[in-house]
């Protein structure tokens, strides 16, 4: 490994507060992970200088399982609940672009009843997974009052993803053309309950963790990331957010039923961890908001198969009953060996830690020619390296939280 | 009759009592007792069940009992890296020297029941209280592991910082009556505690035994998130467990010295003759004073995350330090216009 | 603004390297010599490209060719971050090496390092050329090209479950 | 478009005293949770979750319904689906046929769904939960005979109480026995 590469590079973006300096030989070499509870499945390889990190090299790859390869072998439809295996607990997120991209080779268009349902399954799972990431957050920085409340709280989006789609994390919920179930009767008014109480909760997240002084003075000021050097590094989601970019993928490509419902993308410009965190606070606020218009929009239109007429016209009556009964939409046998159109597309769409951005490539088989995955985990991975050097020990960890990296998910 | 008195004489016999019965035993129930809050009452702000299936009927009352019983049966590894000698001697040490400083303090005001002569026993116990972090940082030194000697470092840190202002915002109490025995200490406080007079050195104090004796969250050195278990990385089985207990032993010994520099000791109660009253229930009431005080230190656990270990220091030589230093001179002041 | 006049715009931008357009949906794929890749790349970054969202790479074992696109986009410009857009080449697959891009977009290291391990495409003047998720052995194995195959189970069991 | 980026900023801290309400306000609020904790914890095996008839737990077959069209082998992500050759006779005409059945191996299954939602006669069909044990790997291979039974519910069996979780405004979600009477 060449030593100078890292302090020339660091001084060439001209980040504030770090030290570019040569790293001598009798440096401590630390390694934080894999089989260390302040790590995921990834490595960090640091050095440090006294309290001070002068080099980070992430080593990544633990939990790496080669999705793009194992996809070039399944048919189309099959590769929805392997690509939800990269963030579990943000399914839909994670998948909707990939089926975005498939309905854009063939060229169909969802229902807006599907588009809706996604949106509502979308936004529920981007709270779980903010929640999800507050609470390893919280408990990296030694608050595990914070841990325990959000993970409790996320059961209760949990339930109401349980209730919409039969499944409570892998809800392989979106297919090409549509949704695959509708909302059960009492879904509304829970959910509706869930919105008022989340509203008031959060009210409580603020005061016990993000305006308490203790965590306030750990947040502040560590791993900032100024506005260029995140267009530079590409960093995706609430990290780019919180360094004033003003991008989001569903206000730059609105899919779904994005472009209808009304909502804010929170931006703020002091680029550190605790801006990090107000994002992903002030985030929640809005998903609850798209919650609330996607349920009324829901109630107020009539039920239908949530199916483009493609895949649920010539249906037999058997699944007319069972969609009436159930509200579960069947799928035609065809689904199974779905043959695409040759063609490429690529589609993004914003997880709850970024954009990812699929690229798929037929060739006119059952099977994907190539399928791209970029998650928005592996584009932030790069942060370890550039930003970390120059903070302390302890502000490994905040950082870490900070920017809500998932190791499955960015391994693929 | 006689041999029953024999037998009462022996066991209160001041050193035994307070080495022996308070000390391991006392502190031992009191530790059990603690955790079991600490668990219990974070589980409650945390919104969980806390301790409950070791016994669900007492609410996993004996749940350290069971942790306890966990580590001595396990197997104590002693990598070959290490030093061996020290790596076993060092936990054993600070858990005996932590609860040393409970057998000098008087725990009542009869003269017959002092372990030692009285009248530097301030100094005394806050001398002894400062030796044990040494073999914690030996014990990181001995491991031989890189978590360890960063946590070791980082316990000398914030020991260097702390353990000085605990020291001083205790001495505060003894300034105002301007003696070092703790009688003297106590009974000045029998109309208005120290606390009240005084809430500046309390404060400090407070704040200096919470970060001094490491408690989660405040376990800069053996922070679990960048250097494990600290210096215990390597230590297993008893040793571990000593470990951990040390900690909770010398804040055990620490909220004694504060209980009776603060909060009155016996106070609202005058010790008589005979063992009951002149020093079993004296006794009992400090203990209690100080089992409330570590509740409180408990209770910070639910609501605070970890500091930095910059800004812990940051705080200690800014902030709390300062306020040390003006509980003093609040002391000086209030022993110079006599208000006790 | 709508497709065509950015095309028209990185034509104007790029000047004589477009070797083609190819138009997916969702994207455009901008095809350059792979000589000219890095001054093409900085060109567009010029543009307003700030970032780029994925190292896209494209085994096609018959045409004896790696298609190497970078999909870049927008962060600090909004009207182009509606778009994204590709820079390529073609890379041979019996001499798979090309030029870094690095030194234009920082946050592509890691995406080199990626394609590096599965394809075996070396990126020269990379600061840091070493397998990212993969262990060394595996990499060398480069299993992203076509000729690397998993093997699945056929639907139809030979020995069937008892009970 | 009606979504739109919105800049906020941090609220500075200010003042000698900043922190101090901070402090309070954190440890009112675990006071405050300390006197109500206001939680919803399952006692699992003595309680346990009774989950909506929707939920997609263990999937057992119509034996009736099949008609060994291999939809569900065909679209099984994982290839927990097969089909396995069974020679049947025919109830009319009498003749032995060869005939596909699926099987199901639960090492591999993923419970998506897609085999029930795909059967073209509802033949598949899900039991609403999921907790079941087995006590080596090969149990978890479903034969033919096993797939048309639903499996053992081995917490109901054992008398777990069941309940349901109902969302609520106060206290996120509440934890109610089925029966409909109010739970701890």
């Amino acid at each position: 490994m060449s030593v100078w590469v890292y302090g020339e590079q660091k001084s060439d973006l001209k980040i504030e507060g770090a030290i570019a300096r040569r790293i001598a030989e009798d440096l401590y070499e630390v390694f934080i992970g894999p089989q260390h509870p302040g790590s995921g499945h990834m490595r960090i390889i640091i050095r440090v200088d006294g309290d001070i990190i002068v080099d980070a090299d992430p080593d990544m790859g633990y939990v790496h399982r080669t999705m793009e390869k194992l996809s070039e072998g399944r048919e189309w439809i099959k590769n929805i609940p392997l690509f939800e295996r990269m963030a579990i607990h943000d399914a839909c997120n994670v998948t909707v672009s990939y089926v975005i991209a498939l309905e854009r080779i063939l060229g169909i268009e969802p229902p807006p009843r599907a588009r809706y349902l996604r949106t509502l399954l979308c936004e529920i799972n981007r709270i779980a997974a903010h929640l999800y990431g507050f609470g390893i957050f919280g408990v990296f920085m030694g608050h595990s009052t914070m841990y325990m409340w959000s993970f409790a709280d996320r059961e209760v989006m949990v339930e109401l993803a349980e209730k919409l789609t039969g499944a409570r994390l892998t809800h392989s919920y979106p297919i090409p053309g549509g949704a695959r179930r509708d909302l059960p009767q009492d879904f509304p008014d829970q959910a509706r309950k869930a919105v008022r109480y989340f509203r008031r909760r959060l009210e409580e997240y603020r005061k016990i963790f993000l305006d308490n002084p203790v965590m306030r003075s750990r947040m502040e000021g560590v791993g900032v990331i100024p506005k260029k050097v995140a267009a530079e590094l590409g960093v995706v989601g609430p990290v780019a957010r919180a360094s004033g970019i003003k991008y989001d993928a569903r206000l730059a490509e609105p899919y779904d039923a994005y472009d209808e419902v009304e909502f804010e993308v929170p931006v703020f410009e002091e680029g550190d961890a605790l801006a990090r965190a107000w994002v992903k606070f002030e985030e929640i606020k809005q998903s609850l908001r798209i919650i609330e218009q996607a349920v009324d929009w829901l109630e107020k239109h009539q039920r239908e198969a949530p199916m483009h007429p493609k895949f649920w016209e010539r249906s037999p009556p058997l699944w007319k009953k069972v969609f009436e009964a159930e509200g579960r939409v069947k799928l035609l046998p065809l689904m199974a060996n779905l043959k695409l159109p040759p063609g490429k597309a690529m589609a993004r769409s914003e997880t709850a830690r970024g954009e990812i951005v699929y690229y798929v490539e037929s060739d006119g088989k059952t099977t994907p020619y190539r399928v791209r995955i970029v998650s928005p985990s592996a584009r932030n991975a790069i942060v370890f390296k550039y930003i970390v050097p120059g903070y302390r020990v302890m502000d490994l960890p905040t950082i870490y939280g900070s920017i809500d990296y998932f190791p499955p998910e960015a391994d693929r | 009759m006689d041999v029953v008195k024999l037998i009462l004489d022996i066991i209160f016999y001041p050193p035994i009592y307070q080495l022996l019965l308070i000390g391991l035993v006392g502190s031992l129930v009191v530790v059990i007792f603690i955790l079991w809050f600490e668990r219990k009452a974070t589980a409650r702000v945390q919104r969980r069940l806390g301790p409950y299936h070791v016994a669900p009927r007492v609410a996993g009352f004996p749940q350290l009992v069971a942790d306890l019983v966990r580590y001595a049966f396990q197997e104590v590894i002693i990598p070959r890296t290490v030093d061996a000698g020290i790596f076993i001697l060092a936990p054993i040490v600070a858990t005996i020297l932590s609860i040393l400083p409970i057998a000098v303090v008087p725990l009542t005001s009869n003269p017959g029941y002092w372990p030692v002569p009285m009248d530097y026993s301030v100094l005394v116990a806050l001398a002894i209280s400062t030796v044990s972090p040494i073999f914690l940082i030996l014990a990181g030194w001995a491991s031989n592991n890189k978590f360890s000697i960063i946590g070791g470092v980082r316990e000398a840190f914030v020991i260097t910082a702390y353990e000085l202002i605990a020291i001083l915002s205790i001495l505060a109490a003894s300034a105002t009556v301007l003696s070092f025995n703790f009688v003297d200490v106590v009974e000045a406080q029998s109309r208005i505690w120290f606390i009240i007079l005084n809430p500046l050195a309390f404060l400090a104090a407070f704040l200096a035994v919470l970060m001094a004796t490491s408690g989660f969250p405040f376990e800069i050195p053996e922070s679990e998130n960048e250097v494990v278990a600290g210096p215990f990385t390597e230590y297993s089985g008893l040793l571990y467990g000593l470990n951990m207990g040390a900690a909770y032993m010398k804040r055990f010994a620490l909220s004694i010295l504060m209980a009776l520099a603060f909060l009155g000791g016996w106070a609202p109660y005058t010790p008589g003759e005979g063992i009951l009253s002149g020093y079993l229930i004296p006794s009992i009431i400090v203990i209690a004073k100080a089992t409330v005080l570590m509740m409180a230190f408990s209770f910070t656990r639910s609501v605070y995350g970890r500091f930095r270990l910059d800004q812990a220091l940051d705080g200690a030589w800014r902030l709390v330090f300062p306020m040390a230093i003006l509980g003093f001179g609040l002391a000086l002041l209030e022993a110079y216009l006599g208000v006790v | 603004m709508d497709v065509e006049e950015l095309k028209k715009r990185i034509e104007e931008a790029l000047g004589g390297l477009v070797k083609g357009i190819e138009e997916g949906k969702g994207f455009i794929d901008v095809i350059v010599d792979l000589d000219n890749i890095v001054e093409a790349a900085s060109r567009l970054k010029e543009l307003g490209f700030d970032h780029v969202k994925s190292l896209t790479v494209i085994d096609y074992p018959k045409e004896n060719r790696f298609r190497v696109i970078y999909h870049a986009s927008s962060y600090l410009d909004e009207e182009l971050a509606k778009y994204i857009v590709g820079i390529g080449a073609d890379v041979p697959r019996d001499n798979p090496r090309m030029p870094t891009l690095v030194y234009v977009w920082r946050g592509v290291e890691f995406q080199e390092r990626e394609v590096y391990e599965f394809f075996g495409i070396e990126f020269t003047g990379h600061p840091d050329m070493r397998p990212l998720l993969l262990v060394p052995q595996l990499a060398e194995a480069k299993p992203l090209r076509k000729e690397f195959i998993v093997k699945e189970e056929p639907i139809i069991r030979v020995k069937p479950p008892t009970g | 478009m009606t979504a739109r980026p919105v800049v906020k900023r941090l609220v500075k801290r200010k003042g000698l005293f900043a922190g101090f309400k901070g402090n309070v306000d954190a440890i009112t609020l675990g006071l405050k949770y300390l006197v109500d904790p206001k939680r919803f914890t399952l006692i699992y095996p003595n309680e346990y979750i009774k989950l909506d008839p929707g939920y997609r737990g263990f999937i057992v077959l119509h034996k009736e319904k099949c008609i060994n069209c291999s939809s569900c082998a065909r679209i099984c992500p994982a290839a927990a689906m097969r089909m396995i050759k069974r020679q049947e006779q025919d109830p009319k005409t009498g003749k032995v046929k060869m005939k596909l059945w699926p099987v199901i191996n639960y090492q591999r299954c993923i419970f998506c769904g897609y085999c029930v939602d795909v059967c073209p006669t509802e033949a598949l069909y899900t039991v609403p939960y999921h907790d079941i044990v087995y006590e080596n790997m090969a149990e978890m291979d479903w034969g033919l005979e096993t797939f048309t039974r639903p499996p053992e519910h081995p917490v109901e069996k054992e008398g777990g109480i069941p309940v349901k979780y109902i969302v609520d405004e106060e206290r996120g979600l509440v934890k109610v026995k089925a029966e409909g009477e109010e739970g701890d």
